[in-house]
């Protein structure tokens, strides 16, 4: 499998990101700029986390606005998987490629730590490496990760099990519904506040972030598999 | 519109040197410097330059007392930072900056671009920033005002911090009331290098171009350097300059810019424009290579419109960094700083006259010898006395604070804001990011692991400055050995440390002899413990309304860690293992947060320390830890045994401790006796452990009852429910800031 | 020249975390006849004189990237600045 | 009840990084005719009538906590809303 990192600049997570795909994984991983104009090559794309254009106006705004991103659209109708991690996800928002928006925290700061995820639906192409329901601790490190949309959107969202995690033990942000990460109607694109690429590695203490990585890699091989 | 400059007569006629904060004596040594009196671009070089925060004239004769040298340190006190040898052809490069003055004044600006300034230094010398640290100092928490500083604070470190993605993992802060109008906002940051890519920032060879990168200049910081070594007075507080603000995003391209620029071989010499912009970093980079330096102020890159040259050396706009690159490369330059979206601009050129010349709209506005404004600025010898109350406290006996209820003592003291949990605080910041941090922040030491490699870095910032308001040179030592002890406890020996020296006015007889008596005892714990000083920061005249803030010499210390397998934490790991106290315990309570909580205030002798008997214990220690034979290590500090203690549970699944402490019951629980720990030890290294740990006395084991006993001679002195101790730990910060008013 | 000022509002329908915060603060602070506050952007725009219709410009940019029509709702105002 | 309209922007020599970025952005992205955005705040107060004067009262919230006079500044306008 090959991945491709988007790094847009401020992008922060890329290194993170790539280590856990080519080191943890074991896949291919390339970072590619925010004006890039050809993802095909790239079986999956990455938007890693980070503070890219420094959140002016509204995170993942500016980068949402780039040449890259119109690629990345392509790539999602195309049926590729499209992961979308902390300032990742706030792109694919503001690219209209996932609903609704993503608030500043309700605390008004920061937050960094671990948390529990309960798994939504293990039928997207992220987290068939779960059991449904199950629960998971990956770390969250945001300022913006409120995540709201209206009531028609949510029971859509609900019906098409597009709730992917929902945060188990606190919300850290205040979203609607505890959410913690959805994905599009079809389960090829998945944004998510808690950054799975932190938690790979033993030293570290957690490796529940690997099974979404796994996930994908293993809906490559059965898609390459059937080409 | 502009107004008409004072002439040279005029500046020293009508003293106007004054208010950039010259003295007159200052001033004549400038005019005898130059052979004529200085213009009014001049005289404001000079003022910054010989301010303390440029030019450390009252402190220099303090600092060169210092240990520097050691056969790890590749470049001690002098460059942007230090760097420390840690094999492998790489090095650590660190440094502490203090940022007072504007957190006082903007909290949340003043404290982010603390950290962006520190951050320069460290990529100036050519390394990647991996770990940034705070150490902040506040009044209690019952002002408003204070709770508005700490919050913005707080906010400022964390959104500058997490923007760049430079993981901030850990840093200390505590409370007192003389801090209340001079808050401490102590930056640190840690970065990684190869051995050779090692940058100087220096302006070498004739003819070569000094170019400008990064963001634009505007009027903003003007007078910083001058003003961050004054004592805050009302009035200045509504006529300074405009407040810098920081920007993170130009930040991480400048960051990534630079860290490209390192590797190409144009590159002459690279420095921040820190304190007194565009002024220190070129006369600085002149003075030290022995070059001069001529800039054409027109062409630097400006925000705004019809500056002079005065306020463009004089700006501290942030995000800037001064560089030299040989002649004829500078396309190269330009073009790969415009490959992060940032400007490049050739300004000038190294001269080989040694002076700083500066040319606006055709004229020549400033010619300075560089050497005038670095090397040879003033320094001063100032006077030293004993101050009446240290004599007093010395004469005091020590005293045992009366205590009735040892249970109810301890959930006390767990919520005072220095001992209580700061999650507050390290939520907000990004400790993780780069993906390198073995220990996160709430264990004694923070743990990042060298990237690609086996081994680690252990970082800690300390300092209790109540012992050293107490007794400087005791608590000097104190402040290292501390430092050392929770580098030592998470399986680390100590390399090197960078101190950040906050003070009031060394004008003050009684406050210099602070400066200097602390300086001491900080020089003989480097020596006994085989860590020297490689950089530092001097923030003076931490004053308001005459008082002065508790002398505060923040030690920012640097371990390695040689294996990831000797990384130890505080926390108890397993029910069953024993635990030992390292260390006697003596009636020491001077200082101490029992007697602050008690009398509200502190008094008396600060708690000895012998420094030979702290570094046998360290290397005991530290040896037991790399045998393997040891589970958990916790330095014993503020609220001692008893506090310690419970702090090796907090955290952990369920585990408990029943120990049992001999001699005075309060002395044993609550005593800040020093040189003492708190060890967890497998049963099966029980014998290899004690023949290894001479101090050691095994005094309990981890349970799994969730409950923490403590017997003494007689009776039962404590026995709580953990949960209970680390709610009331961990809630007491969040509760204090919700407080009304 | 033009210089425009534009006023974008969260949706009335759309929680405002910042708002309540700051009305919260407030009110304990003494101030408590304040009922709430709303919080939303203010921004001043420069714009050079073109052929292209300077509302269609704004409205371009607006969409773009100053507000998310999602959640925002903004008006704006134009001043023609003469001799610049 | 008044509505009042408070209006925050940096002060001229303090650096607007968020706009410097969101120009960039849209010069860019073909609005050329952009020559600079300045991002400021935009509030909504609602304020009951007491015997304080509301100017008074608004001028208390913005330093209490709206507005950062070190770095920004403000102006607002006050409109009297009857009947409710
Ligand atoms: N300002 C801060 N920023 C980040 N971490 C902090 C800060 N203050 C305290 N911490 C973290 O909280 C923990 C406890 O701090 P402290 O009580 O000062 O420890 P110690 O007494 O062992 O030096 C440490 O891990 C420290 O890094
Ligand atoms: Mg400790």
């Amino acid at each position: 499998m090959k991945c491709a990192i988007v790094v847009f600049p401020g992008t922060s997570c890329e290194q993170d990101t790539y280590q856990a795909i080519s080191v943890t994984l074991g896949e291919k991983a390339e970072f590619l700029k925010h004006d890039a104009t050809n993802l095909e090559e790239y079986d999956a794309i990455i938007l890693p986390g980070g503070t890219s254009y420094g959140d002016a106006v509204r995170p993942g705004s500016i980068a949402s606005m780039q040449p890259v991103m119109k690629e990345v659209a392509k790539a999602a109708e195309a049926g590729k998987p499209v992961l979308g991690i902390g300032n990742g996800f706030q792109v694919l928002i503001e690219a209209g490629l996932l609903p609704g928006a993503l608030f500043r925290n309700e605390s008004l700061r920061f937050v960094c730590k671990p948390v529990q995820l309960k798994v939504g639906s293990n039928e997207s192409w992220f987290t068939s490496h779960f059991e449904k329901n199950e629960i998971i601790s990956i770390p969250v490190a945001h300022g913006y990760g409120n995540y709201y949309c209206d009531e028609a959107t949510l029971a859509e969202m609900k019906e098409n099990n597009q709730i992917i995690f929902i945060y188990a033990s606190e919300n850290p942000n205040g979203s609607t519904a505890d959410i913690a990460g959805i994905s599009n109607k079809k389960g090829n694109v998945l944004g998510m506040m808690p950054h799975p690429e932190r938690a790979v590695d033993e030293l570290f203490g957690n490796t529940d972030g690997l099974n979404i990585f796994q996930s994908i890699l293993a809906i490559w091989r059965e898609s390459y598999a059937n080409a | 519109m502009q107004m008409l400059e004072p002439s040279p007569a005029q500046i020293k006629e009508e003293k106007i040197y004054r208010d950039m904060g010259m003295t007159d004596e200052e001033f004549d040594r400038a005019e005898e410097m130059l052979g004529r009196t200085p213009n009014y671009t001049e005289t404001g070089l000079f003022s910054v330059m010989w301010s303390e925060h440029c030019s450390y004239k009252s402190s220099k004769p303090v600092l060169k007392k210092f240990p520097t040298e050691g056969k790890q340190v590749l470049q001690g006190p002098g460059e942007g930072a230090g760097i420390v040898d840690i094999g492998d052809n790489q090095a650590v490069v660190f440094k502490i900056e203090s940022h007072n003055s504007p957190s006082a004044l903007e909290p949340y600006e003043g404290a982010a671009t603390g950290v962006g300034g520190i951050i320069r230094d460290v990529f100036s010398m050519g390394a990647r920033p991996i770990a940034a640290m705070n150490s902040l100092r506040f009044g209690e928490l019952d002002s408003p005002r204070v709770r508005y500083l700490l919050e913005q604070a707080v906010a400022g470190i964390a959104d500058y911090g997490n923007a760049l993605g430079v993981p901030t993992v850990g840093g200390e802060i505590q409370f007192d009331a003389s801090y209340e109008h001079n808050p401490l906002v102590n930056a640190m940051v840690v970065g990684l290098l190869n051995h050779e890519d090692m940058q100087k920032g220096q302006a070498r060879g004739v003819g070569n171009t000094v170019m400008y990168v990064g963001s634009k200049t505007g009027r903003d910081g003007i007078h910083g350097a001058t003003f961050s070594s004054s004592e805050l007075s009302e009035e200045e507080d509504e006529d300074r300059a405009a407040v810098q603000a920081g920007d993170p995003f130009t930040e991480k391209l400048l960051m990534d810019a630079c860290l490209e620029l390192i590797k190409s071989d144009a590159l002459i010499g690279i420095q921040d424009m820190g304190a007194a912009g565009l002024t220190s970093s070129s006369a600085e980079m002149a003075s030290k290579a022995g070059y001069g330096v001529e800039m054409n102020l027109d062409l630097v890159p400006q925000r705004e419109a019809n500056m002079t040259a005065y306020e463009m050396m004089l700006s501290e706009s942030q995000e800037r960094m001064l560089i030299v690159v040989k002649k004829g490369r500078e396309q190269e330059i330009i073009d790969l700083f415009a490959g992060y979206g940032l400007e490049a601009v050739s300004i000038g050129k190294v001269t080989d006259d040694k002076m700083l010349r500066l040319l606006h709209k055709g004229n020549v506005v400033a010619e300075v010898p560089a050497d005038a404004l670095a090397e040879d600025a003033p320094v001063y010898h100032k006077p030293s006395q004993e101050p009446e109350y240290y004599r007093e406290f010395q004469a005091m006996e020590q005293e045992v604070p009366e205590v009735s209820d040892y249970k109810e003592t301890l959930l006390q003291l767990l919520q005072q804001p220095t001992i209580a949990s700061k999650e507050w605080v390290y939520r907000q910041f990004d400790h993780q990011v780069g993906m390198n941090t073995v220990v996160t922040p709430g264990s004694d030491a923070a743990v990042v692991r060298i990237p690609g490699k086996n081994k680690a870095i252990a970082i800690s910032t300390d300092c209790n400055s109540r012992y050293i308001y107490l007794d400087p040179e005791t608590g000097g030592k104190i402040a290292v050995a501390e430092a050392a002890r929770n580098v030592v406890c998470s399986g680390a020996h100590p390399l090197a440390l960078t101190d950040g020296l906050n003070f009031g006015s060394p004008d003050k007889p009684e406050i210099f002899w602070q400066i200097e008596k602390s300086a001491e005892g900080i020089s003989a714990a480097c020596l006994a413990l085989n860590s020297p000083v490689i950089s530092g920061n001097v923030s003076l005249a931490n004053e308001k309304g005459g008082k002065a803030i508790y002398p505060t010499p923040i030690i920012g210390m640097v371990g390695l860690i040689e294996d990831l397998a000797h990384v130890t934490t505080q926390s108890f790991k397993a029910a069953g293992d024993l635990i030992y106290l390292v260390g006697k315990t003596a009636d020491e309570f001077g200082g101490s947060e029992l007697q602050k909580m008690v009398h509200g205030k502190i008094f008396g002798k600060a708690p000895a320390i012998d420094l030979d008997i702290e570094a046998k214990r360290q290397e005991q220690i530290l040896k037991a830890i790399r045998s393997g034979y040891v589970a958990s290590a916790h330095d014993v500090s503020e609220g001692g045994a008893a506090v310690a203690l419970a702090e090796s549970l907090f955290g952990t699944e369920g585990l408990g401790a029943e120990v049992t402490l001999s001699g005075n019951e309060t002395s044993a629980l609550f005593a800040e006796t020093q040189s003492r720990f708190i060890l967890s030890v497998k049963k099966e290294y029980q014998e290899a452990f004690e023949a290894l740990v001479e101090d050691a006395t095994l005094i309990g084991e981890v349970t799994n009852g969730g409950e923490l006993v403590i017997k003494g001679n007689e009776k039962t002195l404590v026995q709580s429910d953990i949960k209970l101790l680390e709610e009331a730990w961990k809630g007491a910060i969040p509760c204090l800031l919700k407080l009304k008013g | 020249m033009y210089k425009v000022k534009v006023f974008v509002t969260l949706k009335e329908s759309v929680i405002d975390p910042q708002g309540a915060a700051a009305t919260k603060a407030l009110q304990q602070s003494g101030l408590t006849e304040l009922q709430e506050v709303r919080v939303g952007k203010y921004m001043e725009l420069s714009i050079k004189k073109t052929d292209r219709n300077v509302e269609e410009a704004v409205h371009d940019m607006c969409r773009k990237l100053l507000v998310n029509e999602m959640v925002e709702d903004y008006r704006f105002e134009i001043e023609e600045v003469v001799g610049q």
